[in-house]
């Protein structure tokens, strides 16, 4: 053969049953090959949820008012978006999606900068730099192959960066995916590739999309440790993510986790999910709740009592009055910005429209 | 069933189109339709509603999430004879088929001196004007214009969106269709006989005798505002929608232009070496002796395309077009000599 | 779970060692998993591999006569070229690379009409609905795509087609394979994807291109039966390919077959292989020559002697000097064929080009 | 080591690049190279010839075989602050990477209000004239300058081939660097101190008076042949190379064309909505009472690339660029009055 030496087929595949730690009616699942996160590390992630939760809702109701053209829920997906994010360190590295405002919110960014996108004036409202977050990237599986690149970089430079990158199932069949796992694998970039498996891809449903076992059996075409795990499940979305950080940062590559969830919502506010699916599996899904799973694990181990949920309530609805208040402001958005970061400097030509375009309103005020 | 028995009726641009695949499905059974979110969910401007239901997903069905893979099969199958109408969702979403449409789509035919024929149509919702988001607003035309090989068009009314799309689906080259989402609801009667000038003719929608404006697609209904608003300043305003932007049907055009001496052309996408640059540069050539005025371009800014909220700014305006009619040098010039 | 009822994984997943029949010094190798082709078709096999490698011995000299503008040679990969087309049946369709000229010679395409490509006459110089072989593809692995199409609309329209495609090992790496293989489970389209994985994509070895296990562990990704075939012995290829085409037709959809071959000529004839690899590496590979196995083996069955081998070799010479003597007749191009079949009927503007590119040939004559 | 030391040298335009390459990876860490075959083999141009063993496979490099993952790393690399320099083995093999190329290195700048910068040089080895077969000749260059955000650049010559891909690989911004393969073997005096006239500014080539005749890249040199041609003629040919094609340095360009009164484009790219209708465009409106004559474009023929053997009909040749003189209305034009 003019291969070298090959690892056993048998080390890149998933499990046949996603892992889990905590069942849906909140009692513990043991798996030898996870561990439970720690109490304090708990709290945090249910505080995520709730917090993500309520960001969520705040968002929905914002676009009733007017005051977001778009936002496309990710209620359902907590565990997912607050599990992965909790996970990472500060040095590392966020490739969300449209659909992780969630997640980005979690990561420490502004959440009115956050919005900024879906509010329609810019593309992205915060400065990636700030707090490790590309911006929200809307065509499907492109951010996958920039965080490989990323990955790589923090490599070739000797930093020790871990780069997160979010996607769901139906970008899966996209190419950027496939080259992208290719890449990270051959290059064993510090990259994990979590999949948010939610069921649907706007209307089109997972077996349309697919023939696989899992979305997770697509790690073994490439060389890369893969996992299937309860998107549902906080504490185990935590605990394979810190798995996939720990594997980069030891040098060992990528990682393909595969998480189960179910998206609660149309796929934005413009969607009307019941053209296509039936409540009954809305319903089904409802008694897998994120959230409320955690609560009941965490009242059962004595960690959580109507006084810490009452605060942590509270907390959450503090920062979405506060985001409402402040999405209420209106902005005042500055045509010249249009030809300011086109190029370093801009060309002569826009030079020339920003001059004209100056003049225009100008004489539109006059 | 009876459908193609009407005559007339009316319909929004998004329905008109429904009305044309729906006709097509009916009347060639080689003809299907697929992309993602074509099926159940009828699209996500609805223009394939019902169509699954109607045709059943043998002929009307999702894909995977894949544009070069849509329009890599499309040209295997349209190879096995069948005419697939394949959608791409939103403009900037097709640039991963961008190799598929150019290598192959554009050039099968050629590559093997005619034996393949590929009967494809992509219908493209495109351009801006209806909030969205990036990404969802380009005016992709010249990708395409400038490949030989492709048919390129785009209807600015219903009943030429009902038309062009008949005649592309019956054409034997591939078509990108184009359409502009921020005309989908408006509403028009449409001739079900399809009396069109065929799939690459230009027509005139207004006439007028001083200057001749150039549009297509979603700008031309800003045009036809501005040519009545020019009327009041005394300026007879000739419209011509040219419907077909590949080719390019210079005889239409230079004839209005030889009448009027000025002309100015109107489109959302960036000017530099937008399609404007193409009318401008043939115009110069063919009506050089005719010409008072320069040809004039109104195009968007040569930017990225803005966030919503600063959309305005960027899409050519009346008050744009205006100007530039402003600028066409009436008093200063004296009448080159009809020579030539 | 949202999806449907799935598949073991383990019924996906390819063997670890290659499947064979017959080892590189000849002597059968009995697999459960593969029944040995019949007599006459093995001797088909032989005598195609050696018209093959005639074949493109012959390319390559008329590279050397300035006959052809570039020739990529098969040299090596007969058991590939030869093993699939003979498990074709007449309607069914191959889609082939630049590579696989050999191949399509042997699905019945005139040499010279393949080469018509090559000598820079034009793009393809033969109908594609006459032998039911699309043209010879360059960009890579787009023809992946074409294959699932024409398959799925054969399906469509009830005609019992089959479409295999082939493509390299490099070639995998591209996003049309994977939206190819994807669209293809997801559809049950009866394509046969044949890899070739000859050990570089140009100057780039195998190890560059992937760290998967092997290239056929890409199948369960899909949900597709993968096969791992030693592409150096025509019977097992043969073997596999008309399993693959029988499952095809079955309505048991693709088959990922990677057969596992070497390229004993540089790319093509403008490279210099030396520049990248080994001597010894290809000496290694002469070793498990595809054509004096094969040979071995009828000759020990008593299928082959000196009379039939010189009938083969002298028929394989017949060809090359036909091909040879045809080639060297210079062809008359019409620079008018330039614009008749860009669309159907020619543009009002090509039309133009066209009597201009007319006016100044007659000009040039005067 | 000392390679920067030297001021002047001959070399082939492979050469110029390879040594402009080389010159940046020595002067800056953060520049790496990587693309199919561009590590060992050292391109199949050998374009990157020697550098891999010099400085080391970490920072040139072989990658898998995928030109959006090319892209697409580059991208990611490019913002945690390295300068990735890629190469995209043919142009019509670029066509993979065109949504990552659109989406996201023309507009990450933007997008993210200059937070983002993306210092990606993208090299295409473009063009025909090699007796190339299909997808290897394509001029791809419009589909990147209507792209806003991209630079796209290509030099004629060996010397520009250095002073503008080190320009390029020094910019803020993404390049797309295009190179005349049928010029990489012609050599030529290299400057090696970069006295460049910069990333953005057309040059004069050819001094004249009576007619100013417009190309760049692998079109450049048949132009010049032209000029001289002409002379013969009678008509003072000035020649412009415009190297850089986004942006159009119209200063340059124009003041020429004031003077001369004449322009003919040349590129080898098809003419529908080729460069050349931009530049004829803005020259028809920025020179208008200028032109005795319409600019007149000679281009390649609407068509895909023919095959070998007939491309020498598709590409510009000396002949129809004198031919596009002598009909620049020499004679019947009775002189525009020079009114401004
Ligand atoms: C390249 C590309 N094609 C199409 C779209 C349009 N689109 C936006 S979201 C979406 C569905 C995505 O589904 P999935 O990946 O499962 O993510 P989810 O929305 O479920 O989180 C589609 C088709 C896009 N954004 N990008
Ligand atoms: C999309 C695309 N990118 C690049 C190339 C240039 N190219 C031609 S052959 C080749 C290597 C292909 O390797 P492989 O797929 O293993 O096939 P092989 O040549 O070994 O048969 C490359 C990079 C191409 N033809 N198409
Ligand atoms: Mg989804
Ligand atoms: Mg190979």
């Amino acid at each position: 053969m003019t291969t070298t030496e090959r690892t056993a087929a048998s080390y890149f595949l998933p499990s046949d049953e996603p892992l889990g730690l905590v069942a849906p009616d909140g009692t513990p699942v043991p798996d030898p090959a996870l561990s439970m996160p720690a109490d304090d590390v708990l709290l945090r992630l249910y505080r995520g949820m709730v917090s993500g939760r309520r960001f969520d809702t705040q968002a929905t109701a914002l676009t009733k008012q007017g005051r977001l053209a778009v936002y496309p829920s990710a209620r359902g997906q907590e565990a997912g978006e607050i599990g992965a994010i909790l996970a990472l360190r500060p040095q590392d590295w966020l490739f969300p999606t449209y659909r992780d405002s969630m997640a980005v919110v979690a990561r420490g960014v502004d959440p009115v900068e956050v919005l900024t996108l879906l509010r329609g004036d810019w593309h992205c409202g915060y400065d990636p730099y700030r707090a490790n977050v590309a911006p929200q990237c809307t065509p499907l599986a492109t951010n996958t192959l920039h965080a490989v690149g990323f990955a790589h970089a923090a490599r070739t430079k000797g930093e020790d960066t871990v780069a997160l990158v979010l996607l769901g199932d139906g970008a899966t069949s996209e190419g950027d995916t496939h080259e992208a796992l290719n890449f990270a694998a051959v290059w064993k970039a510090p990259v994990v590739f979590l999949v948010q498996n939610n069921g649907y891809a706007i209307s089109v449903p997972l077996e349309k999309q697919t023939a696989a076992p899992s979305l997770a059996h697509k790690g073994v075409g490439y060389g890369m440790p893969s996992v299937l795990v309860d998107g549902n499940d906080a504490a185990a979305v935590h605990a394979v993510v810190e798995q996939a950080v720990a594997r980069a940062t030891a040098g060992e590559g990528p990682t393909l986790i595969e998480a189960l969830t179910y998206r609660i919502e149309s796929h934005t506010n413009a969607d009307d999910a019941t053209r296509y699916r039936d409540r009954d599996e809305v319903e089904q899904w409802l008694t897998r709740d994120p959230v409320s799973r955690l609560k009941q694990y965490l009242t059962d181990r004595g960690l959580l009592d109507d006084q810490v949920q009452q605060e942590i309530d509270a907390r959450a609805e503090e920062e979405a009055a506060s985001l409402r208040e402040r999405m209420n402001v209106d902005t005042e958005l500055d045509p010249a910005d249009l030809f300011k970061h086109v190029y370093a400097e801009p060309t002569a030509a826009l030079k020339q429209q920003a001059a004209e375009l100056a003049a225009e309103t100008t004489q539109d005020q006059a | 069933m009876t459908a193609t028995l009407d005559t007339d009726t009316t319909l929004p641009l998004a329905g008109a189109l429904n009305r044309a695949l729906a006709d097509a499905l009916e009347e060639d059974e080689r003809v299907l339709i697929f992309g993602e979110d074509v099926g159940t969910l009828g699209g996500v401007f609805r223009v394939t509603d019902g169509l699954a239901a109607r045709f059943g997903d043998a002929r009307v069905f999702d894909t995977p999430l894949a544009e070069s893979g849509i329009v890599g099969t499309a040209i295997g199958m349209a190879m096995n004879g069948l005419r697939p109408v394949v959608e791409m969702q939103f403009d900037a979403f097709a640039y991963p088929a961008f190799e598929q449409i150019t290598s192959h789509l554009a050039k099968l035919r050629n590559r093997t001196k005619g034996n393949v024929e590929l009967p494809v149509v992509i219908r493209v919702p495109y351009g801006g004007g209806i909030g969205g988001v990036e990404h969802h607003c380009d005016s992709s035309e010249v990708y395409y214009t400038h490949t030989a090989g492709l048919r390129v068009v785009t209807p600015a009314t219903p009943d030429d969106a009902y038309a062009l799309l008949r005649d592309a689906i019956d054409s034997p080259d591939p078509v990108i269709f184009l359409e502009p989402k921020r005309r989908y609801w408006e509403k028009g009667t449409v001739d079900l006989q399809r009396r069109s000038p065929g799939l690459d003719k230009a027509v005139v929608r207004r006439e007028g005798s001083d200057v001749t404006l150039i549009s297509y697609g979603g700008a031309l209904g800003t045009t036809l505002e501005a040519a009545e608003a020019a009327e009041e300043d005394g300026y007879h305003a000739e419209v011509i929608d040219l419907r077909s932007l590949a080719p390019f049907d210079l005889e239409t055009v230079s004839a209005s232009v030889r009448r009027t001496g000025r002309a100015v052309v109107v489109h959302e996408a960036s000017r530099f070496c937008g399609y404007g640059a193409e009318v401008a540069a043939q115009l110069s050539e063919s009506c050089f002796h005719y010409l008072e005025a320069p040809v004039l371009r109104v195009g968007g800014l040569d930017i990225p395309y803005p966030a919503p909220n600063l959309e305005q700014h960027h899409l050519p305006s009346v008050d744009r077009i205006l100007d530039a009619i402003e600028r066409l040098q009436w008093d200063d010039a004296a009448p080159l000599d009809g020579e030539k």
